[in-house]
């Protein structure tokens, strides 16, 4: 506890911190949504690294839990809005499923504000921009995450 | 011993050769110590090698203890570790530590005739014993060296047994017939049976696939050869090589440390735990 | 040195001893020595149920049945990094050492089949060569014991393999429980040094305290225990039953859980892996784990052929190499009698049982 | 009241008239007062089977061993498998079917009622200082033999958990049952026990979480407990998986190392939170990992938020019948939604 409250107070005094967001992304959605943002030279920051999924319902938990144990600060999960999945239902087995995620978290004590959901649409790069936007604003009080990143020494 | 058992010395990989393509590709590599280290081995003795990132794998040293610049491995592409040397470079820097287990009475076998029996891969463990005492011919008698594999192809050393013709009496063979093959065709031990080495003043040296080995042992008490007068290799999933981690024992023997190397009448004695 | 200890002294003691700068440490350095100026003193605690060895409270009070894990750790560490690595594309890999910190541990409350298990420990990592960390955490570790007035559960039988509930075997130290007090010998010079560190809190024994731990410890040993019924039959019983279709009917209710070995002051079993921390550069640590021969994956060749495939093949290598192989390479059995494999076995697997039944098979 | 003979006769009944090809049942271990699995195939052995407070194991694990068996000896059963049953067993058993792990003809649930009570918790007992060698039903109470003479105690006192929060007690699938239903008694409300964790704040959940996870030995002593966790392939091991001589270089050298083996606390974190998200919608809370943890790391916890997500947010009841579909399998226009931008 006091190594990993150490870490923010310092990373907030120098103004440093950078959270590292790993977004896993749907191809057929937000992967295309992330790269709209990119191509209509929408600024927002830089911290997530996108993982193209086929599909959000193809989304383990183990690949989550798996970001965090690498280090990940926030992970992010963004699949097509209910109703548009390529695949018909694998958004509404992704609803399910990172539900049970993000409780399983937040009731261990891991900050509710690490782990996301989003749909955004292949023509939603605007949305995108601000998914992130958001999740790097609500990330950098929390500071790094260390309850579940392996030990890297 | 080192001061530290674990920690492995640094080697270069200085040579590589294809032995077999495919999906069970053989690479033989000649590996120098970096730090002008390195350790003196005898005749079936076993080093561990390291890809670091990957992990260790043990691997029988295939060259003669009379080579002391390098040291040679063959390694056949099966698992995590040896899938990862496939990928090497000449140049390319590896961990070694070793040499384990304990060796071939090369020694006691000085004066007699040696028939070396090797399948597919197996030739590598028993080659330093064949190289040594082609090196040192005077001092044996007939050595002959009958070896298999599947076809053609899969026939390791071929060059350098080639070379030995001359020094030893050399048979080959392989499972399936093949066009332009001359040598002898069907398995290892059928090979044995039907050129009929004598078993007086005579060691046999087998390695290969387990069912091979056992059928060769059959053939060569059928000849007449005693268990005494036949020595193989075991091998098991090794991770210290120093009798500690408590995985390769048959019965109360650790093989890193006790084996591999078994004459057929200890063998017996064994529970069948391989 | 034979001292008596007062109850309520026992703090004063370890006290002393985590102050009091030490000079005498086995295969310890002088470098190394210099730098370490005091114990740690390690007691068994009740916490979240279970008791177990923990350091650092001042307060040491032994009133504990046998902690749950042994204290092999001290020494053997679940988890232990070899070296680091780091190979940048191109050039030769850096390896850094990681030799384990000479911070010297005096575990208290150690009953006397652990103090068994250290010496059969000490003869698996020193035997054909010393194992480079065991030898160095182990120098540093002295076992200050507790004797057994009773045995501790239902499943002790420390008596029939050799062992007893007073045993000062691998012991620096042992205590005997006197009612208000301790009776405290030194077994070794390292006990002899914690008890001198410490020596203004001892008197000396006089002749009733000496008459009593003689009758306590006669009472102890005296006390009913489970049996191995004839031990020094076992390893021939054993090597008979090697083959016997019992191994697997014994083993038919086991889940192939790793309780028995983990939780076994004699196992000693372990894997070596390369646990990265970077792709590139490659990083990482080779590290020694806790392994066992309990898991199928234990003795799996790359191939997929595993030479103990089958859980009876499992349990016979893990009966067979305390009361057989063990024998036959160190002239004891490797068990000490502690009961843990069978009181925490959740399905009823029962060493004692399975090697009376063997050897009752094997005529 | 079940009379422990009622069981044996059914045992050797179906034995004896070969229904059955064995059955997988309790007897008394050489571990003191505890029962132990065993799998019976002589009629004869019928008479060692027992019923008391501490048949805690959930025997449906030995169902998937035997199915594990036969597919590795490539045979076919000839006649079904018995099975000794709980309520809270045979829902795993739904489970096991449900996921076609074998078929409802494959076994023979010999259901028993927990009627007014359910199984020890060992820890409870040795609380209040009680040493037994022995324990038995008797209605509402358990009677223990102990060196003091018999000693009875009102079974909810020493019951696990789980039990006393258990909404059905009863085993609903079955082919013969022992003892009355009882299902709807009322012991302990569900889940009250994660009731009371959810009271602590998250720093406070935290801190015991951290505390937990460091303790974890990684024995696998829940996994292999599991009736649930019978995949031939884990996560945990990367190299535990099925190898034939037929498995290639790359796939043994590709396998994602997702769990390493040291056991510290990230590497236990991701292990356990794994295998709770995988039971969801399958663990039916018989808690044999909790009981068999050697260090006592409370995973019912853990498995219990599962199971009320479950149950409060889709509805959804584990084991609750064969052709049900799976939690995360399926899904309701319904479900919630709200935690998505």
């Amino acid at each position: 506890m006091s190594h990993s409250q150490a870490e923010v107070t310092q990373a907030e005094a120098s103004g440093e911190f950078e959270p590292r967001i790993v977004a896993f992304l749907c191809k057929w959605c937000s992967s295309a949504g992330s790269d709209l943002a990119g191509v209509s030279r929408m600024q927002y920051p830089s911290n997530a690294t996108p993982i193209t999924v086929p599909c959000s319902g193809s989304v383990s938990p183990m690949y989550i839990l798996s970001a965090f144990k690498k280090g990940a600060d926030g992970v992010l999960v963004s699949g097509c809005h209910i109703g548009d999945c390529h695949y018909i239902e694998g958004n509404f087995l992704a609803r399910r499923k990172i539900h049970l995620v993000k409780e399983l978290l937040g009731f261990v004590g891991i900050e509710p504000d690490r782990f996301r959901m989003s749909w955004v649409s292949a023509a939603e790069g605007a949305k995108y921009s601000n998914v992130i936007k958001d999740f790097v604003e609500d990330l950098k009080p929390l500071g790094p995450q260390n309850k579940m990143k392996a030990d890297r020494s | 011993m080192p001061d530290n058992i674990y920690l492995p010395e640094l080697a270069r990989i200085a040579h590589i050769k294809e032995e077999i393509s495919g999906e069970r590709a053989i690479k033989t590599y000649r590996v120098e110590p970096v730090n002008g280290g390195g350790f003196e081995h005898n005749c079936g003795q076993c080093a561990m090698l390291s890809i670091f990132g990957r992990g260790e794998m043990m691997i029988s040293i295939a060259s003669s203890p009379l080579i002391t610049e390098y040291k040679q491995f063959s390694v056949m592409r099966v698992g995590r570790v040896s899938a990862a040397f496939h990928e090497l470079d000449v140049g390319d820097v590896i961990g070694i530590r070793g040499p384990y287990g304990n060796s071939f009475p090369v020694d006691d076998w000085r004066g007699k005739n040696l028939v070396f029996i090797g399948g597919g891969v197996g030739l590598a463990p028993i080659w330093p014993v064949i190289t040594t005492a082609v090196a040192q011919r005077a001092d044996f008698k007939n050595i002959s060296v009958f070896y298999g594999a599947r076809s053609p192809r899969d026939l390791m050393y071929k060059a350098e047994l080639e070379r030995l013709r001359g020094d030893a009496d050399i048979q080959l063979s392989v499972d399936k017939a093949e066009e332009g093959w001359k040598e002898f065709c069907g398995f290892v031990p059928a090979n044995v049976l039907d050129k009929k080495p004598s078993p007086n003043n005579t060691i046999a040296i087998t390695c290969g696939p387990p069912i091979m080995i056992k059928f060769v042992i059959q053939n060569l008490q059928q000849l007449g050869f005693a268990d005494e007068q036949i020595y193989t290799t075991i091998e098991n999933k090794m991770k210290c090589g120093l009798g500690k981690c408590g995985r390769c024992n048959v019965g109360k023997d650790y093989v890193c440390t006790k084996g591999p190397v078994y004459s057929w009448a200890q063998l017996k004695q064994l529970p069948e735990e391989y | 040195m034979e001292k008596i200890l007062g109850k309520t002294k026992i703090d004063d003691w370890v006290a002393a001893l985590s102050d009091h700068p030490q000079e005498v440490g086995r295969g310890c350095k002088a470098a190394e020595a210099a730098t370490t100026t005091h114990w740690q003193v390690s007691a068994p605690v009740l916490e979240d149920g279970i008791w177990s060895y923990q350091s650092g409270s001042g307060s040491v009070q032994l009133e504990h049945s046998n902690t749950t894990q042994p204290p092999k750790g001290f020494s053997f560490p679940q988890r232990e990094v070899f070296f680091s690595f780091e190979q940048i594309k191109g050039e030769p890999p850096k390896l850094t050492q990681k030799l384990p910190q000479a911070t010297r541990h005096a575990v208290f409350g150690v009953r006397p089949c652990d103090g068994c298990g250290a010496v059969r420990m000490d003869k698996v990592f020193s035997d054909h060569v010393a194992d480079t960390y065991y030898t160095a955490r182990r120098s540093n570790v002295a076992y200050v014991g507790l004797a057994c007035n009773q045995p501790q559960g239902i499943n002790c039988f420390c008596l029939s393999v050799g062992g007893s509930p007073v045993s000062s075997d691998g012991m620096d130290v042992l205590m005997t429980d006197l009612g208000d007090r301790y009776f405290v010998a030194a077994v070794t010079d390292t006990g002899k040094a914690l008890m001198a560190a410490g020596n203004s809190v001892f008197s000396e024994p006089t002749a009733a305290d000496r008459k009593q731990l003689q009758q306590t410890h006669a009472e102890a040993i005296a006390q009913p225990q489970r049996a191995i019924n004839n031990l020094d039959a076992a390893p021939a019983k054993l090597k008979a039953s090697f083959d016997s279709p019992l191994w697997e009917e014994l083993a038919r209710a086991c889940i192939g859980c790793g309780v028995c070995t983990f939780l076994c002051p004699t196992c000693h079993c372990f894997d070596i892996n390369d646990e990265n921390t970077s792709a590139t550069p490659i990083k990482g640590n080779r590290v020694r784990t806790w392994d066992n021969c309990q898991f199928p994956d234990f003795t799996m060749h790359t191939s997929g052929h595993n030479p103990r495939e089958s859980l009876g093949s499992r349990l016979r290598q893990r009966v067979s190499h305390k009361f057989q192989y063990f024998h036959e390479n160190f002239g004891m059995p490797q068990c000490t009698g502690c009961g843990r494999c069978i009181t925490e076995c959740s399905v009823g697997i029962d060493i004692v049982n399975v090697v009376n039944k063997v050897a009752e098979h094997a005529g | 009241m079940i009379n422990i003979q009622d069981m044996r006769d059914t045992a050797r009944g179906l034995l004896t008239k070969k229904e059955v090809r064995a059955v997988i049942g309790y007897r008394r271990s050489t571990n003191g007062m505890l029962a132990e699995p065993v799998v019976i195939t002589d009629p004869a052995q019928a008479d060692e089977l027992i019923w008391d407070p501490t048949c805690f194991h959930n025997l449906s694990l030995y169902l998937v061993e035997d199915r594990k068996f036969l597919t590795h000896v490539r045979k076919t059963a000839d006649a079904p498998i018995a099975i000794v049953a709980k309520g809270c067993d045979a829902r795993s058993i739904v489970v096991l079917m449900q996921e076609h792990y074998f078929e409802r003809k494959d076994v023979y649930i010999i259901g028993m009622s927990c009627e007014g009570s359910g199984v020890l918790d060992e820890r409870k007992l040795a609380a209040k200082g009680i040493r037994a060698t022995d324990a038995a039903f008797d209605g509402d109470d358990f009677v223990f033999a102990t060196a003091q003479g018999e000693q009875r105690i009102a079974a909810r006192e020493v019951m696990a958990d789980r039990c006393l929060e258990c909404r059905e007690p009863f085993p609903k699938e079955h082919n013969a049952v022992l003892g009355e239903n009882k299902t709807g008694r009322e012991l302990n409300a569900p889940f009250t026990a994660l009731h009371r964790f959810e009271e602590l704040d998250a720093g406070a959940r935290w801190k015991f979480w951290e505390h937990q996870f460091e303790r974890c030995i990684r024995c696998f002593a829940c996994r292999s407990v599991c009736p649930m966790c019978y995949c031939e392939e884990c996560v945990v091991d990367s190299i535990s998986f099925p190898v034939t001589g037929q498995t290639s270089a790359e796939e043994k050298a590709n396998r994602v190392r997702w769990i390493e083996r040291s056991a510290t606390r990230p590497e236990n974190m991701t292990y356990h939170m794994t295998r709770v998200l995988h039971l969801a919608g399958r663990c039916i809370d018989c808690n044999e990992c909790e009981r068999v943890c050697p260090v006592n790391i409370p995973l019912r916890l853990l498995n219990n938020k599962m199971e009320r997500e479950a149950r409060e947010e889709f509805g959804y009841e584990p084991g609750a019948s064969i052709g049900g579909p799976s939690l995360t399998a399926s899904f309701l226009d319904t479900d919630p939604g709200k935690f998505i931008r």
